[in-house]
């Protein structure tokens, strides 16, 4: 969690994408992976989930980053704490609003999303240190990197353990679904199903001489 | 939440205004939240329990929330809590007002975790006329059968659940017996191939039945419009 | 002269892998033909398909790692085997395949392969399809069907990816009398019917297709002990520890336990205690840790047989006394020789 | 509807384990099992952590109910889990030394540990009382303690292996936890019958 | 006598039961010529080396000592043969070190007889003047271990030694010298052992020997003393039957404490060999200048137990036997501990107990393909030392090497070979074992 200190550095177009990309919280950082297990068996559940993650994060960076110079240093986590779990309860409470199904179905996972490292990580590495704009913009790139990632998580799920997407049939009524993807045990497979095919990835192109980015 | 020991730093006043500012502005987020919410969930949950109740009670059109317990019946609003040692169970209305019947919720543990539904219970009859899942975790192709196959719903048009002449228990324990094999009233004929689950329902049923009927059959005049 | 410059011991004794591996297949066979001679086509079927899946895998991963082939060392080919053994006889064959890659690619090639890996394959490919596809892997064929050998069960030809062929017009056309399709442990659980001694030693109640005879299986497990290519006191603590608890809960439990025979015959018991828990590479090296390992395996079996959801628990048990290994071998270290007490004499 | 004390230690040790059937407390899961030495006062020091957690929520549950500030919950529970962790580190470093020494790397760890709020939120949802509570958390956390034993040791043992460099770290992790996960749900159902 | 049926003969736990190929134990001694030269080195044995007394071009007489024992641990060295000193300086000793040697060109005419000191009344001599007799001798330990004999009899004022164990076990294959000196030089046997009682005190001694030689059991039953305070015990066919550790186990039920002598336990323990050859000498003033040895394998013509000068080179003594051309692999010792010479021009000395030679068919066979552990566990079945070599190789493998000898005592290991005979994965366990182990006790010294 120990990023470099971009404070001086200006609002660019990577302060968004790192987050979707080299530091994708579920894919490379392996953050948050409670939530990332226990609410993809489904894409639905899965963008959810993201989405309320994401909320969180933009809001309480958007707060954190504006009151970051009243903070004293002592009482920092305490306070990130504080505000982390009021957003959360105020998702919560949104989402019983939207649908109580939906809410069912994440159950007190939404409640965890306090103790989501993530959160806490890019409050304490990020919007404490920079100005709101850039922590929101940095905080809205986590936090699409970790539905992405949840998304990817989720589909797989389903597609394989219920042979359907967002609740739509795929592939016909005589499909049999492989049902221990959307068991505990298939969680683990199917992430370290997609960590093997991001480190494969990884060596192809570090093979191949290709280190584009840096 | 590692706050060092020294809290007579010079900042003390400041750290205090801190911790109040932040704590005001969260306790208003909150509360607006909260109130912004409530109406809208209360409706939520409003609609979502007719739903559930209407389908285990064809045909009624309202409901309302009440706690059995040993000295008698009490209605409860919405999300009180229920006395120690009460049951709560929904009385059923149709559109006339007249009780469509009564919803209770059993549980008991299936195979993977506790299954957990609603039945409907018919007053004239004196038996379960239609169960509901409230939540499960059981295998989806075997467990999650009892959501879906015809022939084990069948056994809840008619489940016997009468009282014993006393009004002390079931006249006849629910009991579940192998497939194919159902002979009374009161026995649920499993899923071949789900057993566990079948039982977990006929047991959550059982039970329930056994602790709410005995107290509330006696006042069940009193929810009578 | 060229001299040749080692370092002793400079004798070697005839055991290697190979001849270990080599003689368990050879103990496999007489339960494949029986399986064979029980359920037909199917069976064959289904030993071959899972079996070549296992091979097939073994060798795209050797391609893949860049690393000689290792099906010369005959591992693959007792997951295989030993695989198919344990699924059911009509299980489709696009789901033995399934469980065959898993088995390999999971189970063994992912840890590095023979001997580096902590569950035994066969049984992660098993658990595998039973978590996936739990309604065919519950689905028991009639043993000594009238047309097996000239016709497939129908589900055993099921296209891939898809629910599995309804068998019940070919089990009614099967004229086998009295099946019921669920295994004497089934019946038990949900019965309390006592499947009698001969039907269970001589292969007639439904059950996977190696599971049936028990005899059989002995006498191939005592061959393999006799020759020592196996590990006697793994199936005699599994065994042993099984009868002992559930003797205990018959007991003291009556008629609500079911009797003994029924434990020890039923089921995959005999196979997995022979076969599966005796894999040396998942199994306690140290002489304490054996029995241990093996009474780990016999309890826990009789435990999710008679108070767990599901009516067999050999593979389960087997799987969590692999999880138990390491640890059972890190506090049974054998006594190091010169550390005992003395005897003063 | 109630359940048995065992029916729940059990679910929560074996059928529901907070790790491998849950995903609770999988960060420290999934850090903390490169060895036995290490795993095993995690796991205690997290079950002692849960079962104060649960105590604590307990208390704080029955109170904010008494004042309708069931909006509060999450707020209230998190600081109070937080503070007890605080005075428990502290209670102990000052009569116990060498427990503290033992334990008290783990200790802030376990701060955010999704597991130790979990058991919290997960009683408060399923409305169980005090024992049942204690049955719960003390399930939990020994539960924990199980799959965080029997990882590091699996993984002790892999260290030994010729793991393929592409799975090495936490994908074979992932896949070691997903095999323990397969192989605990031979327990499914268990005490779910009679 | 016991009766057969009911025979039980002692043993340890554990161990092996290889292929014997003791077929040269029925064939009697035979005598070598001498080789034309003769390579002396002056340290034979355990401990400083001897410092030569004489010069080159020096006429020597057999028997005459040709170096002289530098302190206790020491041994003095005499004359092989008559003959002249052609050389003194390195030479290639069979560990493939260059050690200080005497070369004597041997007189091929002369009668060879053997120069003695005046022979010596032992019953009047007190234990002080017996040791240092024997340490007059020139005995080491014959077995292979090279220890001085008198140094191993000199107890320690505060030690009680109880029991003197002989050790006939030979449980290596293919050696059988012991097995002909306790059936051909029993009386020798038998009064070395009287000797080496009385020096060290010990009230009894035990002989134990392994039933796969009867005839050696016989021959000694013949004549033990009718005092009964040596008696002779079978012991079971099983190798290591006769180390240190699990004779004394097989024959007292005493475990030696890890990391102390047998004397830690009130026992002392000789070789047959040596104690023969100390009854053989003693009485008579002579030096060690010859010994008995197996030469035997696959890769000679006429194997057998031969009495061979000190000093001949193996090159000459396969030459008698008829060493075949397809001999690739020559082995001093036995095959489970023995060593291998990487030049022929090596000469037997005091410890060499049998010479084995290989043909390239035994290479063939250890080719065998390599296999990762499978944990089969057969290793800890056969380990006498009850030690884990399969956990020990894996560490050995990721050079875990410190862990290997905090966690699983690799110190305890005496390289016995037994792991790496059963291994069915040909893991070199053995030759791993030494690695780690040279390279912990680098690091210690370092």
């Amino acid at each position: 969690m120990s990023l470099p200190n971009q404070a001086d550095q200006g609002i660019t177009f990577d302060t968004f994408m790192e987050g979707v990309w080299r530091q994708n919280p579920v894919f490379v950082m392996m953050l948050g992976m409670c939530p990332t297990l226990a609410v993809t068996v489904s894409a639905v559940n899965a963008l959810s989930m993201g989405v309320a993650t994401l909320f969180v994060l933009v809001s309480s960076s958007l707060l954190i980053s504006l009151i970051r110079n009243l903070v004293p240093k002592e009482v920092r986590i305490a306070t990130f704490i504080v505000i982390i779990a009021t957003f959360v309860t105020l998702t919560d409470y949104l989402i019983q609003a939207v649908s109580l199904t939906l809410y069912e179905a994440l159950g007190a996972f939404i409640q965890l999303i306090v103790v989501n490292c993530i959160i806490l990580g890019r409050a304490e590495a990020h919007a404490s240190k920079n100005p709101p704009l850039k922590a929101v913009i940095n905080a809205l790139g986590m936090g699409t990197g970790f539905t992405i990632g949840l998304f990817a998580l989720g589909a797989t799920r389903e597609i394989f353990g219920a042979g359907k997407l967002f609740g739509m049939t795929l592939f016909g009524d005589q499909f049999q679904p492989w049902v221990v993807m959307v068991l505990p045990p298939g969680g683990f497979f199917v992430l370290a199903a997609w960590l093997l095919l991001f480190s494969l990835l990884r060596s192809k192109s570090a093979t191949e001489g290709g280190h584009a980015h840096d | 939440m590692n706050q060092p020991s020294q809290i007579q730093t010079p900042s003390g006043g400041k750290m205090i205004a801190t911790m109040v500012l932040v704590a005001s502005i969260c306790g208003v987020l909150i509360v607006g939240a909260f109130e912004g919410t409530a109406g809208a969930i209360a409706e939520n949950k409003r609609i979502m329990l007719e739903r559930a109740v209407f389908k285990v009670l064809p045909g009624a059109a309202g409901v309302r929330e009440y706690a059995a317990t040993a000295a008698g019946i009490q209605p409860l609003a919405a999300g009180e809590a229920v006395p120690a040692r009460g049951v709560r169970f929904y009385a059923a209305y149709d559109a006339a007002g007249v009780l469509k019947g009564i919803a209770a919720e059993a549980g008991a543990k299936g195979y993977a975790d506790t299954v957990r539904v609603l039945y409907g219970y018919d007053t004239k009859c004196q038996c379960i006329i239609g169960i509901g899942v409230v939540s499960m975790r059981e295998t989806p192709g075997i467990g999650d059968k009892i959501i879906t196959d015809a022939a084990f719903l069948k056994n809840f048009e008619a489940l016997d659940v009468r009282l014993n002449s006393d009004l002390s228990a079931l006249t006849n324990a629910v009991r579940v017996v192998k497939h194919g094999t159902k002979m009374n009233a009161w026995e649920i004929d499993a899923i071949a191939g789900a057993t566990v689950t079948s039982k977990a329902v006929g047991r959550g049923i059982n039970d329930s039945a056994q602790k709410l009927l005995p107290m509330l059959v006696p006042h069940i005049a009193e929810l009578k419009p | 002269m060229s001299m040749e410059l080692r370092t002793s011991p400079h004798l070697v004794s005839d055991r290697s892998v190979e001849r270990i591996m080599k003689h368990v297949v050879l103990a496999l066979l007489p339960v494949c033909t029986f399986s064979v001679w029980q359920y037909g086509l199917s069976a064959l079927a289904l030993l071959i398909v899972v079996t070549t899946t296992c091979l097939a895998t073994e060798r795209f991963l050797n391609r893949a790692a860049k690393q000689a082939s290792t099906l010369n060392d005959w591992s693959a080919t007792i997951t295989g085997l030993l695989l198919a053994l344990t699924l059911p006889p009509a299980f489709p064959l696009w789901m033995g395949a399934v469980a065959g890659f898993v088995a390999i690619a999971i189970g063994k090639a992912l840890f590095g392969g023979l001997g580096h890996n902590v569950f035994n394959p066969a049984l992660i490919g098993r658990a595998f399809v039973q978590a996936s596809f739990p309604v065919a892997i519950t689905t028991w064929a009639p043993p000594f069907a009238v047309h097996r050998f000239s016709e497939f069960i129908p589900s055993t030809l099921t296209l891939p990816f898809m629910i599995p062929n309804d068998n019940a017009a070919w089990i009614a056309a099967a004229t086998v009398d009295g099946f019921t399709g669920a295994t004497p442990l089934a019946r038990w659980k949900y019965e309390h019917f006592v499947y009698p001694v001969q039907d269970m030693l001589t292969g007639a109640a439904s059950a996977s297709s190696g599971e049936t005879s028990a005899i059989l299986l002995l006498l191939c497990g005592l061959y393999l002990a006799a020759r020592k290519f196996m590990d006697w006191r793994i199936p005699v603590a599994v065994i042993g520890s099984a009868v002992l608890v559930a003797w205990a809960f018959r007991l003291y439990g009556g008629e609500a336990f079911p009797p003994i025979h029924l434990v020890v015959l039923s089921g995959g018991l005999v196979l997995g205690a022979l076969f599966m828990a005796t894999d040396m590479a998942t199994s306690p090296v140290t002489p304490l840790g054996v029995w241990i390992y093996g009474a780990v395996i016999g309890v826990v079996t009789v435990m999710i047989r008679y108070f767990g959801g599901l009516t067999e628990g050999v593979m389960y048990a087997i799987l969590l006394g692999n999880a138990l290994t390491p640890l059972i071998d890190k506090y049974t270290q054998p006594r190091v020789f010169g550390t005992r007490q003395q005897r003063k004499s | 509807m109630t359940e048995s004390l065992s029916q729940i230690f059990i679910s929560t040790l074996l059928t529901n384990n907070f790790v491998l059937a849950m995903f609770l407390g999988l960060c420290p899961f999934l850090g903390v099992s490169g060895r036995l030495s290490t795993a095993f006062p995690m796991g205690v020091a997290t079950m002692f952590v849960m079962l104060v957690a649960s105590l604590c929520a307990y208390g704080l549950n029955m109170l904010l109910g008494y004042f309708h500030l069931e909006f509060l919950r999450l707020i209230s529970y998190i600081v109070v889990i937080a503070s007890c962790v605080q005075l428990v580190e502290m209670v102990m470093k000052k009569y116990s030394p060498a427990l503290f020494r033992a334990l008290g790397i783990y200790l802030p760890l376990i701060t955010t540990n999704c597991a130790v709020l979990g058991v919290a939120l997960f009683q408060t949802a399923r409305e169980y009382d005090f024992s049942q509570s204690m049955a719960f958390s003390f399930g939990g956390g020994a539960g924990f303690t199980l799959a965080l034993v029997l990882m590091a040791s699996l993984r002790e043992r892999l260290q030994l292996a010729n793991v393929p460099t592409l799975v090495q770290g936490t994908a074979l992790t992932l896949i070691l936890a997903g095999l323990l996960s397969l192989t605990f749900m031979g327990f499914a159902g268990l005490g779910s019958l009679e | 006598m016991r009766l057969p049926f009911f025979h039980r003969a002692a043993t340890f736990e554990h161990g092996i039961h290889p292929v014997y190929h003791k077929e040269t134990g029925s064939l009697p001694i035979k005598r070598l010529p001498f080789a034309p030269r003769l390579i002396v080195p002056l340290s034979q044995h355990i401990g400083k080396a001897a410092v030569c007394c004489v010069s080159v071009g020096e006429e020597v007489r057999r028997g005459q000592v040709i170096a002289t024992a530098d302190g206790f641990v020491s041994l003095p060295v005499h004359a092989p043969a008559t003959g002249v000193v052609e050389a003194i300086g390195v030479m290639l000793a069979a560990n493939g070190k260059m050690v200080d040697s005497i070369t004597i060109r041997v007189y091929e005419a002369d009668s060879q007889e053997v120069q003695v000191r005046a022979p010596l009344d032992i019953e009047s001599l007190d234990k002080k003047e017996l040791l240092a007799a024997i340490q007059q001798t020139g005995i080491a330990g014959l077995g292979g271990a090279t220890f001085p004999a008198h140094v191993k009899l000199s107890v320690p004022p505060e030690t009680v030694i109880d029991t003197l164990v002989v050790n006939g076990a030979e449980c290596e294959p293919f050696l059988t010298c012991d097995h002909r000196i306790m059936v051909e030089r029993t009386q020798d046997l038998l009064r070395g052992i009287r000797y080496a009682m009385k020096a060290s005190g010990a009230p009894r001694a035990i002989i134990g020997v392994e039933d796969n030689k009867p005839d050696a059991i016989a021959a000694i039953q013949a004549l033990l003393p009718a005092d009964g305070t040596i008696t002779v015990q079978a012991l079971e066919t099983k190798y290591p039957q006769g180390a240190e550790d699990t004779i004394i186990y097989a024959l007292l039920g005493r475990e030696i404490p890890a990391g102390s002598r047998p004397a830690a336990i009130g026992v002392l323990m000789n070789n047959v060999m040596t104690l023969a050859y100390l009854g053989r000498l003693l009485p008579a003033g002579e030096g060690m200048i010859e010994r008995v040895l197996t030469v035997a394998g696959p890769g000679v013509e006429k194997p057998g137990n031969y009495i061979v000068p000190i000093g001949t080179p193996l090159r000459f003594l396969l030459e008698q036997v008829g060493a075949r051309g397809s001999a690739k692999e020559i082995i001093l010792g036995g095959p489970m501990m023995g060593m291998t010479i990487s030049s022929l021009d090596v000469p037997v000395t005091k410890g060499t107990s049998g010479v084995l030679a290989f043909g390239a068919e035994k290479l063939e066979q250890e080719a065998r393909r390599t296999y990762a552990c499978i944990k089969c566990g057969e290793c800890l079945s056969v380990c006498p030392k009850f030690l884990n070599p399969s956990q020990l190789g894996l560490l050995a493998a990721k050079r875990e090497y410190a862990e290997m000898a905090e966690l699983y005592n690799l110190d305890r290991c005496f390289e016995c070979g037994c792991c790496s005979y059963v291994c069915p994965s040909h893991i070199p366990l053995v030759q791993q074992f030494r690695i780690a182990k040279a390279v912990n006790r680098e690091k210690a010294s370092a």
